[in-house]
């Protein structure tokens, strides 16, 4: 059909059962629709986007002779996709569609039932009005690029990659730290099963060194993103690690040399309670396994001057104080970011815990490097001071469910303090309290586990810590952490005395978080977990296409989760790119010729620099290609010649005019 | 800057020793302070306990005579907690509740022909002290250096919470900063916002003492010589119930401390002659540990 | 039976159901249903090592509407406004805002446990004193509450620290006066009474 | 609000990225604003054209928001700034022609600011309640734009 065919409009209103039918006098918006210009049919049903839903529509195309479809329902951002689909079903050109959300702008946010239908009345005019100006159009097919882009390391980015390899496909997964492996790496075990978290995970930090399809960039970030869904650019930034990687076989003769004979840095990797030399290995099953030189310490790196034995003990001479920071760039259809989470930081923000005032205060990531066997002191548990503690006390909810540091609950923490709470017993056969304010065990097998540690033994005491001193008021206190706190099961405060206070910290967005989004082009909540785009729906996809979302970046999740998301993540991800290709939405602007007086008002306008200037003619011209459609070359052209599918000047002129010809 | 100035019953009279010390060590910083003319009682905490309305209203008028007298932006400087508290409380509620509290405290103040804006800043003199006047110009105007002398700064529940924003509420440094400015040494301790029980000394005095108790045995087994308060109050709790503590048996010694208003201690480094400062007005001797 | 055991169970007609919402329309009272008992407020309290029903509990039976055990409880009267709870609570409820309105209740209904007639006595005092003279004269509060209250031995030793008071000029009997009480108790007395505030508060939209 | 007091008449030109999915979430989220907000979803902030403003007051419009993503957020990097920009000149035009500047509104909303298209309707609303309905000496309009309109 042409656009100059004499509109023959359908609408229909959703009742979305009770969502919208509640608030909205859905017959007397259909009784309204009739009377509107062009509608010869108007109809109202429970589900439109079920099948029989789907069905109307299409039986009333066929018998009316329709040639414009207005659904009034819930937010195009649902379902738009699903009715242009139908309308083409039904014989048509998919744009010669619209929608008119009187479910979300509507039903939801209206108090009283005669303005909701006032409102509703005015939308469905609005798009009522604008679908007789639409257009037939069609879609561009662009090619996807087949390779993806993973960014983060731990076990979500992990999971990702060798799922998205293992199809096929060609994966670059970026790592920030020297090493993958991410949060999990650093735990000794992991609930509900206590399985060793280095036999679950180096394994597949292995695989993904050495998987054909994989290329592994560490200590590397994401600089710059740009394109779009199926073709994005990226720029990605490697710091110098001052080891030719491919050279160097793990050996570590060359830490064995440095001429540091003591390890004696704080070792960032174990949180600071460890040391290590100007060259070293994060840990021992690091991957890559490749030593890095810090230039903050290395004397020669810093200073520009040592005698350099790590260079003479090298036989594979693969350290190269040359190194640079280098830029490379990738081609990739999608992207999965999986940056993971930052543990809670409780210095100078809850005070009354006294980190880093008192010594044996510890957070729960330290108590895991030192649970660790390959951690700073291989597992073996002691206070400051060398003792085996003989009374912990794991401090639940710390930064977290506090107005005033992170509202959250942060779902793992529970569960991982009761992971805590055996490891230490099992070590130093302490007595092991847990100060909770509920206990969160929502899982296959966990709360299975909170009951084997209440048989165990562990000690339970509900009630959130109020603080943690060193002043003591009996002897027994005398030189001990005093634990205060309401034991509110019996209503009474009690005082308890440890050698050592765990505080389990809650997970917070990283720190960069809101840089990282704002570089790929998404959306984050006021905190910074990053937001998908329907959490029923869409739960990890993003409201940029080709962008998807896996583990603890969207909210705190724990492993398992990770996992399966890291899953769903890559298959979302393989389907975009098995299809081949993406269809464009026709929303692209364009120059009429004949209008455009080559003021050249519009060529400044697009950042994506798809506005040239024909100067035989002296014309603007569009490419196409490039042009996202944000249409603001459209409104800036005083001449009208600038224009953009599918938000033509006039639909727009029309939509407004109908959205205030109802009261 | 002209500061003004809100003593609140307690400094008129058990709490005198602060009154002279504070004005002597403004005098000696070469800073202005006045009285607020004809100031009434804040109400304390037992106002509070009868009639919030009106315990709004009582503080209001000192807010309303400060503005009238100090104009907009007056500072308006209250050294006992309790008075410190009790204003930037009812400031705070005339904002948050403008409804219940503000058009209320508006029309009872209309009754006494009276207005407030609320432009006031409540301020207390540690944060003027430290971060008006500034650590530095009161480390170069100090003539007897304190070195040696090891202070535990006791700050009170009620100066650091819930209103202030001029320290952290667990452990507040600015005290123990302009310590630091005199030579003398602030120990560390935990407990500097914990309760001394002062405002349940004089009804339910038992359960009160054992909170002094535990404030005086720990200062001392952090080694201090000397606390020092930020209120008249808190002073008069830790210093004069030191021999009831005796009486209830304590041994000699275990719970014994000179306790000094900061501002006492300041004059003192300042150089300001000890019969300006309330010395003599302590249980404990003073003199003797300078 | 009911001569060796009390009934502890509670019906919901025991109860006032409506004590919470009375409470929570007092300017501070707002968040009182925001409470996950965690115990911080408890556990943080000076005092609750003494009190018949720590903080936590209050709220929790206030939410309930034990409105007669929480207003006789000595919990209220051992509050010493420190603000400790109220800085740590982690839903931000201004709990020593909640003590002083359950106090104002008691003394409401003149009621509290007999060990601590000296509270409202001495609150009672202060406020009369305010009341006449626009301000508060120390030497004399402690004066009448003690004849008033103690046993004249218990007096005499508390004396032995108000004489050195007096001896050392921290203490006098003069008396503190503003220049005019009477504008004073007119400003009072416009504030009105804080029980028809309440239906106002009810329209009253707080922040944060 | 009561029944007879005046209601008007707001359009809302909501980019698609942010400010229209904030407007969702605030659906999702049940929060309940004055029913007098029209919402035109755009792509971009930076596709109003200030005759799109002109042609709502025209057509009985009392009031007309616009939202986008937030500065340095925007989908297409740049858009909201040259909104901006538009928007500064057109209040200029709006007082020229005698139109209380305070019927035309910009805001940054992210998509996950709910709350705030709840708190900015309500205050357009009453705002705009409070200085009343618009009344227009006839609006200058582009020629061409005049044929499309004439439907
Ligand atoms: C103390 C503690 C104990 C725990 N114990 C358990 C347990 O026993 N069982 C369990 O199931 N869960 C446990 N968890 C939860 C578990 O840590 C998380 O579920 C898991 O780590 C999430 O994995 P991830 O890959 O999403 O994030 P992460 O492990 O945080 O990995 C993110 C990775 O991305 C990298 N990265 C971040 N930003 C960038 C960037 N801009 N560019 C490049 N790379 C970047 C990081 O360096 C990191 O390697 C525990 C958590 C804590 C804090
Ligand atoms: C009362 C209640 C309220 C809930 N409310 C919420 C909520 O508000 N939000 C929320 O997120 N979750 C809620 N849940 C949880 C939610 O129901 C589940 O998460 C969800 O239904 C799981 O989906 P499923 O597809 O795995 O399983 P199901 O919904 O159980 O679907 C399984 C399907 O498989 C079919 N089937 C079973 N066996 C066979 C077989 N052998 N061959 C062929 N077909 C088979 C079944 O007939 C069924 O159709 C609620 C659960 C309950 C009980
Ligand atoms: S089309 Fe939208 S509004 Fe209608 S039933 Fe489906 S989800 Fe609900
Ligand atoms: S750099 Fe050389 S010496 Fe050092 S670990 Fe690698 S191969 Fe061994
Ligand atoms: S250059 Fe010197 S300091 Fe640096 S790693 Fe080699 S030996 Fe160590
Ligand atoms: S999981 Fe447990 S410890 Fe962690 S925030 Fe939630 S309730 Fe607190
Ligand atoms: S619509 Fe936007 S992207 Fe397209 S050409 Fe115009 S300015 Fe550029
Ligand atoms: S702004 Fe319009 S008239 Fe000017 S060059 Fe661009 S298309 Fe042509
Ligand atoms: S601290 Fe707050 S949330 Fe916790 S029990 Fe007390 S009042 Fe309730
Ligand atoms: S204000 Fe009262 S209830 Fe709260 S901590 Fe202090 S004494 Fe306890």
């Amino acid at each position: 059909m042409t656009a100059t065919e004499t509109p023959r409009i359908g609408v229909y209103v959703c009742h979305c059962g009770i969502n919208i039918a509640s608030r909205v006098n859905v017959k007397e918006v259909v009784e309204f629709a009739r009377g509107l210009p062009h509608v010869v049919v108007a109809s109202e049903y429970k589900y439109l986007c079920s099948d029989p839903g789907q069905e109307l529509i299409r039986a009333d195309m066929k018998e009316h002779n329709l040639n414009r479809i207005v659904v009034a329902s819930c937010s195009p951002l649902m379902h738009e996709s699903t009715f242009r689909r139908v309308t083409a079903e039904g014989g048509q050109n998919e744009f010669l569609f619209q929608m008119a959300n009187i479910r979300e702008h509507v039903s939801w946010v209206t108090e009283d039932e005669g303005e909701a239908t006032s409102k509703s009345k005015a939308l469905v005019a609005g798009a009522v009005r604008r679908v007789a100006f639409h257009e037939p159009l069609t879609r561009e097919k662009v090619p996807v690029n087949p390779n993806v882009l993973v960014v983060g390391g731990g076990i979500a980015g992990i999971q990702a990659a060798l799922t998205m390899a293992d199809a096929g496909k060609k994966v670059y997964l970026v790592e920030r730290e020297p090493t993958i492996g991410g949060h999990m790496a650093k735990f000794d075990k992991t609930f509900p099963t206590l399985d060793c978290s280095a036999c679950i995970l180096t394994p597949k930090m292995s695989m993904v060194k050495s998987h054909p399809n994989i290329e592994m960039m560490t200590l590397s970030e994401v600089a710059e993103v740009h394109g779009y869904v199926g073709n994005f650019k990226v720029k990605v930034k490697k710091n110098p690690r001052y080891i030719k990687e491919d050279l160097c076989v793990g050996c570590l003769e060359c830490i064995e040399s440095c001429v540091y004979k003591e390890a004696k840095f704080p070792d960032e990797y174990n949180l600071g309670l460890g040391k290590r030399k100007p060259v070293y290995i994060p840990f021992p099953q690091a991957t890559p396994q490749v030593v890095l030189v810090d230039p903050e310490t290395c004397l020669y790196l810093k200073k520009g001057k040592c005698k350099q034995t790590c260079l003479e003990a090298c036989d594979r001479k693969a350290i190269d104080f040359e190194q640079k920071e280098e830029i490379s760039e990738l081609d990739v259809g999608a992207i999965i970011l999986a940056t993971g989470f930052k543990a809670f930081d409780p210095t100078n923000r809850l005070p009354q815990y006294g980190y880093g005032f008192y010594p044996e205060v510890y957070t729960s990531l330290e108590i895991e490097r030192l649970l660790n066997s390959a951690g700073p002191t291989s597992g073996e548990l002691t206070t400051k001071s060398g003792q085996v503690p003989q009374t912990v006390g794991i401090v639940h909810c710390v930064g977290s469910r506090d107005k005033k540091t992170n509202v959250w609950c942060s779902r793992v923490c529970c569960m991982y303090s009761l992971k805590l709470a055996h490891l230490i017993e099992e070590r130093t056969g302490a007595h092991v309290y847990n100060f909770y304010i509920d206990m969160r065990t929502p899982g296959k097998g966990y709360e299975e586990f909170y009951e084997r540690l209440l048989q165990e033994g562990m000690r339970p005491v509900r009630g959130r810590v109020a603080a943690i001193t060193d002043w003591a008021m009996t002897p027994e206190e005398e030189g001990k952490l005093v634990i205060r706190v309401e034991d509110t099961m019996i209503g009474v405060v009690r005082r308890i005395p440890v050698d050592m206070a765990v505080l389990s910290v809650g997970l917070e967005p990283q720190p960069d978080a809101k840089e990282v989004r704002r570089r790929f082009n998404i959306s984050c909540s006021p905190e910074g977990w990053f937001l998908e785009r329907h959490p029923k729906l869409a739960p990890v996809s993003t409201f940029t296409d080709g962008v998807f979302l896996a583990g603890a970046c969207q909210g705190p999740k724990d492993i398992p989760d990770s996992v399966a998301q890291a899953g769903a993540a890559a298959a979302e991800a393989l389907a975009l790119i098995d299809r081949g290709y993406v269809e464009m939405e026709p929303n692209t602007a364009w120059i009429e010729e004949e209008l455009c007086s080559g003021c050249k008002s519009c060529s400044g306008q697009c950042p994506y620099n798809a506005i040239g200037f024909d100067d035989e003619k002296a014309r603007a011209m569009i490419n196409e290609a490039l042009c996202k459609g944000c249409g603001t070359c459209v409104a800036t052209c005083p001449s009208g010649a600038a224009r953009q599918k599918l938000f033509l000047d006039k639909q727009i002129y029309e939509e407004i005019r109908g959205v205030l010809s109802y009261v | 800057m002209k500061y003004l100035y809100y003593p609140g019953c307690s400094l008129k009279v058990t709490g005198k020793p602060y009154e002279d010390s504070l004005l002597a060590v403004f005098n000696a910083l070469e800073e202005e302070i006045e009285e607020v003319n004809d100031w009434n009682c804040c109400g304390a905490t037992a106002y509070s306990a009868v009639d919030q309305m009106k315990a709004f209203a009582l503080a209001a008028r000192n807010l309303a005579l400060a503005e009238e007298q100090g104009g907009e932006k007056a500072e308006l400087v209250a050294p006992c907690a309790a008075c410190y508290l009790v204003l930037n409380k009812t400031c705070h509620s005339i904002q948050d509740y403008p409804a219940r509290v503000g058009l209320q405290v508006k029309r009872a103040l209309k009754a006494g022909n009276l207005t407030y804006k609320g432009t006031v800043n409540i301020r207390h003199p540690l944060d003027v002290f430290a971060n008006d006047i500034g650590l530095e110009v009161i480390e170069k105007r100090v003539k007897n250096k304190l070195a040696g002398l090891k202070v535990a700064c006791y700050y009170g529940c009620q100066i650091v919470r819930p209103y202030a924003e001029f320290d952290d509420q667990h452990q507040p440094m600015t005290m123990d900063n302009i310590i630091k400015a005199l030579g003398a040494e602030p120990v560390n301790w935990s407990l500097k916002t914990r309760c001394c029980g002062g405002s349940l000394s004089a009804t339910v005095s038992d359960d009160a003492l054992s909170l002094s108790r535990i404030l005086i045995k720990e200062a001392k087994r952090r080694g201090a010589d000397i606390i020092t308060t930020a209120c008249s109050l808190c002073q008069f709790n830790l210093e004069c119930f030191q021999e009831k503590l005796k009486q209830k048996g304590d041994q000699p010694g275990e719970t014994e401390i000179p306790v000094a208003y900061f501002t006492q201690i300041m004059g003192k480094a300042l150089g300001i002659d000890e019969a300006k400062l309330g010395f003599k007005q302590s249980f404990m001797p003073l003199e003797t540990l300078f | 039976m009911s001569e060796r055991f009390d009934r502890q169970i509670k019906y919901e007609s025991d109860l006032d159901l409506n004590f919470a919402h009375q409470i929570a329309s007092f300017p501070g009272g707002e968040r009182i249903f925001d409470c996950i008992q965690c115990g911080t407020c408890s556990g943080t309290c000076p005092l609750s090592v003494y009190m018949e029903y720590t903080p936590r509990r209050i709220i929790a039976m206030t939410r309930a509407g034990f409105k007669d055990e929480v207003v006789r409880s000595n919990t209220i009267w051992l509050c010493s406004s420190c603000y400790s709870c109220t800085v740590e609570c982690p839903k931000e409820i201004k709990l020593t805002d909640i003590m002083y309105a359950i106090k104002r209740q008691a003394i409401r209904e003149n009621i509290w446990p007999k060990e601590f007639k000296m509270s409202p006595m001495m609150t009672g005092e202060f406020f009369k004193l305010v009341e006449k003279n626009g301000r508060n004269s120390e030497g004399w509060l402690m004066m009448n509450l003690y004849m008033k209250s103690m046993a004249v031995g218990d007096a005499l030793k508390i004396a032995g620290i108000g004489m050195k008071m007096f001896a050392k000029k921290r203490m006098s009997l003069k008396t503190e006066k503003i220049a005019d009480p009477a504008e004073l108790r007119k400003i009072l007395d416009a504030a009105g009474s804080e029980m028809e505030l309440i239906k106002e508060g009810a329209k009253e939209v707080v922040h944060g | 609000m009561s029944k007879n007091e005046f209601q008007p008449k707001i359009v809302a030109f909501f980019c698609n990225w942010c400010t229209y999915t904030a407007a969702d979430l605030a659906g999702i989220s049940r929060m309940k604003y004055a029913p007098n907000i029209r919402v035109v979803r755009l792509m971009c902030s930076g596709r109003v054209d200030p005759q799109f403003i002109l042609a709502a007051f025209r057509e009985g419009a009392d009031g007309v928001l616009i939202g986008g993503c937030h500065p340095g957020d925007c989908h297409y990097q740049e858009g909201n700034y040259k909104a901006l920009r538009r928007y500064k000149l057109l209040k200029q035009v709006l007082k020229d022609f005698g139109i209380d500047d305070k019927r035309l509104r910009l805001e940054w909303i992210s998509a996950s600011e709910g709350d705030k298209v709840k708190k900015v309707c309500n205050e357009m609303v009453e705002h705009v309640r409070q200085l009343g309905p618009l009344k227009l000496e006839p609006l200058p309009l582009k020629e061409s734009l005049k044929a499309e309109a004439s439907y």
